[in-house]
């Protein structure tokens, strides 16, 4: 069970009591202090969460996911398939206008319910799924179309069938067909940013995070996994990855954060997708005048950048092995 | 971190991990096998043709021509995260270092292969299970970047399981950087080839190891995306035996060739020759370390 | 052949094939359908939404926003192989013309859709079973040449039995003439869209067809490379009902998107405002036939 | 059964009896006689070839094979995959020497016996097939690489997994590297090179033909099943259909023959090949030569110019249909 959805219940609860009594008395005692008391359990449950919680908030069943987003572009239009194999419905892909602007969509889909999630497979694609992608950002390069992602996977499908059909490679060619773009690239974490499933459609120009995202290099549950054989351990691998917005932020590893109403981007979905779409756009006004080569540059600079330590004071070239 | 270590390892061609035993038994036929032996055998079981994991040295003796000059070694690992589980992170680099005599889980200099010249790096296992942290990419990285300005052919040995999660979503930034330099490399017309060697998994399959001109796949290796274990608990089944061998990638269409590791140095030179114009080769490019200091 | 056709077609904007009787037969729900009103609906049935096939010039005037200037139709077939079985060749081509109204299997042209200028390109089965011999291909390339020099879209709605044997091997390399254009075309930054219509294979499947940067597929079209009886002989069995249609492509992530015909136009004009810049489009590409005729 | 197979019966038993008798006593008189009734006899099989007896000889169970040519080169190294589904034995491509020139090389490959035979699928490439021809014409091109090729199919495979994994796309998008690749391409016509399979790797700059070899837009079967319905009037469409390397030669499809000895290109395997292989050195020694622009147009205009008819008393923009 999800724990913010746990937390919410008495405050969920609370606020429809509020609600019923303003209906027919506004001005009350009893409400001012209902609201009040709404008011402080909101600030404690969800004034300082920690990672795990994020986590948990990245997870919540109402939460916007893409198809959200889609729905609020002025116009989309899907297109399908690798012209290979498959079309991958856990990636969603095609032609978008967001403020009057062409664009080119790439989203991770996630199901509402559980037959839409085992449709979707729970937003994990599928090599097919990074094959339509990287096809479709080669069409935005060659019709001068920016391309605009949306992050929210667990990680990559880790399938048979996709470890057939060579899960790494479907991946690293996304990487190498967005390090060759000649267009500007918007990335945006809405979710979870699983592992080098997310990667590949969030190497761009500028990132942005929704607040309560988290973005690692494993999922907490793959993390504890691997270095302690025992994926209960989520929690605290969680605490260890430096997975929220702001500890991003930090690093240089994103660009942007989109702030969330306290108790998360549930509690005003249309709000916060609007003003995610208003961030995506204000990114693309800003990324409209470089030309192709100062956007590659740029690009590759800015991840260049990350984690070059060099010891100055050692030697360059060390030594020599005969 | 100076480099004494460098020092020592010059002079002991087969380096090899912290169990300083003389025997080794072969895992798959059982043989026990003296450790000095199987150096001299590139560390392959004279009985069986096992093929035991290599010491990142070991490799680049057994395939260099003469000298390796090692480039990098000021590119050295930090602890950005101010990790500490069991132990700090710190500590795991320190003892890591200790038992596999590496400073981090790649090596990559210059040297010459049956005359070509070609950069080369080296992944070694017995470092942090061979993750890419900001080393194992800034390295890479520097390696193509370099290669690049010479023009010179580029080959990367991988080992790795996968990111290193000690360093968070700074190691999987490395996918993004060593990936771009490989385009950037590539797309001047530049020869990169990459050798799968056992395990090559997660972030390094996902980025430089499958970006490669020709891929190469030593018998036997592990390779794929996702873990055995994470599939096998996913699926909630054990997977056929072949699954991810490199032989299964072969028929799969997912590498150039499956080589046996007494063959590979062969199989690389023979490459090279047909990817590369030696006639085009500057004379200065010929020898090392002359090319390698420019 | 002089153009006399033409001018007649100019005039009746439904011209359909020879059987000029006033009634037809849905096939899939048996509906008898006035000819007139199945004109008037896009060549759907009314009742069940099944899609006749459409004669190219009522393609034409369903897409258009007015004119349509016909290029190429002094492109002409002959008998390149002197090919006589049961009738000659000639007489063959005499026949279909007499019965299709058309001069060869495409109809080539410029127009507007909802003001943005394309060059368009319609096959048609009526003529040889839409069968690319060299006419075809050379009226598409010529579509292309045009377009590029005067930097337009272009989209080429396909219907085709395949190559036309009648032609023999210059039949078969209007497959390379084709995809050379299509790339050069497309090399300039230009778009290049197909709309798959029943049936679609073989060489025009194997070549123009499936190499735009937009694949669009008409509903319950049937295509594919080799034909399905071939593969039922090939195989012995009989193949699913839906194989080799434009849903189960959709699902084999081979097209783009399926489209029913009453929506076509209104989705490939919304096709061109993503990918075209309108704003970029110079006053004289706005009309036709101005741009058309420089 | 293959007719010149029948046919050469005979003259293979006399010619057995020949080399006896000659052994014992080159000069007899029965050994003259029976030298010159081989040859009376060879003439007559073999003098004037009908279409359909040629498309036997192309299909002749000896006839060399793209293997056979594939090992008189200097040195070979074969390079397998497409990188995304399988490896498809129908279609061998890798490295190679000719003459101390490297190049890639790219062959349909039919087996010798029937286990090979359904191994290599009968030399019918399936898309896998064609999307590794494709990678490797992209690395040629990559590494200034020219491609050689030898085409010997039937036809691209008509399977089920074929269609569904796009036939058509494979062979389109191998039609359009060709027409990209910046390095010189030769191709060869050896055997049997049957419609869209064949030219997907026979768009070339230069095309040689072995002189019995078939090249045609459809089998003959092929195109009597479409044409009347039944492939059992083969023989007759062969004859329609101008698939000789000397009518090819005459349409311009083709730029050269290699002659085969008198009995076809088995009867001299190793001379043949050895033949074919030089004829392809001195090809590539004069592309050698041309810049890569000067390469691409060439190919450019060597396929346009194929079936360019107008009528230049018609007119050009023939009709505005309102
Ligand atoms: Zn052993
Ligand atoms: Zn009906």
């Amino acid at each position: 069970m999800n724990l913010i959805v746990e937390r919410e219940k008495g405050l969920v609860e609370l606020e429809a009591r509020v609600t019923a009594l303003r209906e027919r008395d506004a001005a009350s005692d009893e409400v001012r202090v209902l609201e009040r008391k709404v008011e402080e359990l909101r600030r404690d449950i969800f004034g300082h969460l920690t990672p795990w919680e994020r986590v948990n908030m990245a997870r919540h069943p109402k939460r916007p996911i893409a198809s959200d987003y889609l729905a609020a572009l002025d116009r989309f239009d899907e297109l399908h398939g690798d012209r290979h194999f498959r079309d991958d419905p856990a990636l969603i892909a095609g032609f978008a206008k967001l403020n009057g602007r062409r664009v080119m969509v790439l989203a991770q889909q996630k199901g509402r319910d559980t037959k839409e999630n085992i449709r979707r497979n729970f937003g994990m694609v599928s090599p097919e799924g990074y094959r339509k992608a990287r096809r479709l950002m080669e069409l935005a390069s060659h019709l001068g179309l920016p391309i605009v992602t949306f992050v929210d996977t667990t990680g990559a499908d880790p399938g048979i069938g996709s470890e057939e059909r060579s899960q790494a490679e479907a991946i690293a060619a996304c990487l190498t067909t967005l390090t060759e773009a000649n267009v500007p690239i918007v990335a945006t974490i809405i979710g979870e940013g699983g592992s080098g499933g997310a990667l590949a459609i969030a190497l761009a120009d500028h990132v942005i995070m929704a607040e309560n995202a988290v973005y690692s290099v494993a999922s907490p549950e793959g993390c504890a996994a691997i270095l302690w054989g025992d994926s209960a351990r989520a929690p605290e691998a969680a605490e260890h990855l430096k997975l929220t917005s702001q500890d991003l932020l930090g690093f240089g590893i994103i660009d942007e954060i989109v702030a969330e109403p306290l108790g998360g981007a549930h509690r005003d979905a249309a709000g916060f997708v609007g003003r995610m779409l208003a961030t995506i756009d204000n990114a693309l006004a800003g990324l409209a005048p470089l030309s192709a080569d100062a956007l590659r540059d740029a690009r590759y600079t800015k991840y260049r950048r990350i984690g070059a330590r060099r010891d100055e004071s050692g030697p360059r070239m060390a030594s020599v092995l005969t | 971190m100076p480099v004494p270590e460098w020092l020592r390892l010059r002079r002991d061609k087969n380096v090899q991990a912290e169990d300083a035993s003389l025997w080794e038994k072969c895992p798959k036929c059982n043989e026990m096998l003296y450790r000095k032996d199987l150096g001299a055998s590139q560390w392959v079981c004279p009985r069986c043709g096992y093929h035991f994991r290599m010491h990142a040295y070991d490799r680049i003796n057994s395939l260099v021509d003469g000298d390796f000059v090692e480039i990098g070694t000021d590119i050295l690992p930090t602890d950005p995260l101010g990790w500490v589980d069991k132990r700090p992170y710190k500590a795991k680099l320190d003892r890591d270092r200790e038992k596999s005599k590496l400073s981090e889980a790649v090596v990559t200099g210059f040297a010459t292969l049956d005359g070509f010249p070609v950069a080369l790096g080296v992944m070694d296992f017995n470092f942090r299970g061979g993750t890419m942290g900001t080393v194992v990419g800034e390295r890479i990285t520097n390696l193509l970047e370099e290669a690049r300005r010479r023009r010179l052919p580029c080959i990367v040995f991988t080992a790795s399981g996968g990111a290193r999660m000690e360093e968070g979503m700074l190691a999987l930034m490395q996918m993004a950087k060593t990936t771009q330099a490989v385009q950037r490399f590539m797309a001047d017309g530049n020869l990169f080839m990459t050798v799968l060697t056992d395990p090559t998994t997660g972030g390094v399959s996902a980025s430089f190891a499958f970006q490669a001109d020709l891929i190469v796949a030593e018998a036997r290796a592990a390779i794929g995306f996702a873990g055995r274990r994470v599939i096998e608990q996913t699926i909630r089944q054990k997977l056929p035996d072949n699954f991810q061998t490199a032989e299964f990638l072969l028929e799969k269409g997912h590498v150039d060739m499956v080589v046996d590791r007494r063959e590979l140095r062969e199989t690389l030179v023979r490459l090279l020759d047909y990817a590369v114009d030696r006639s085009r080769l500057t004379p200065t490019l010929k020898a090392v370390p002359e090319f390698a200091l420019q």
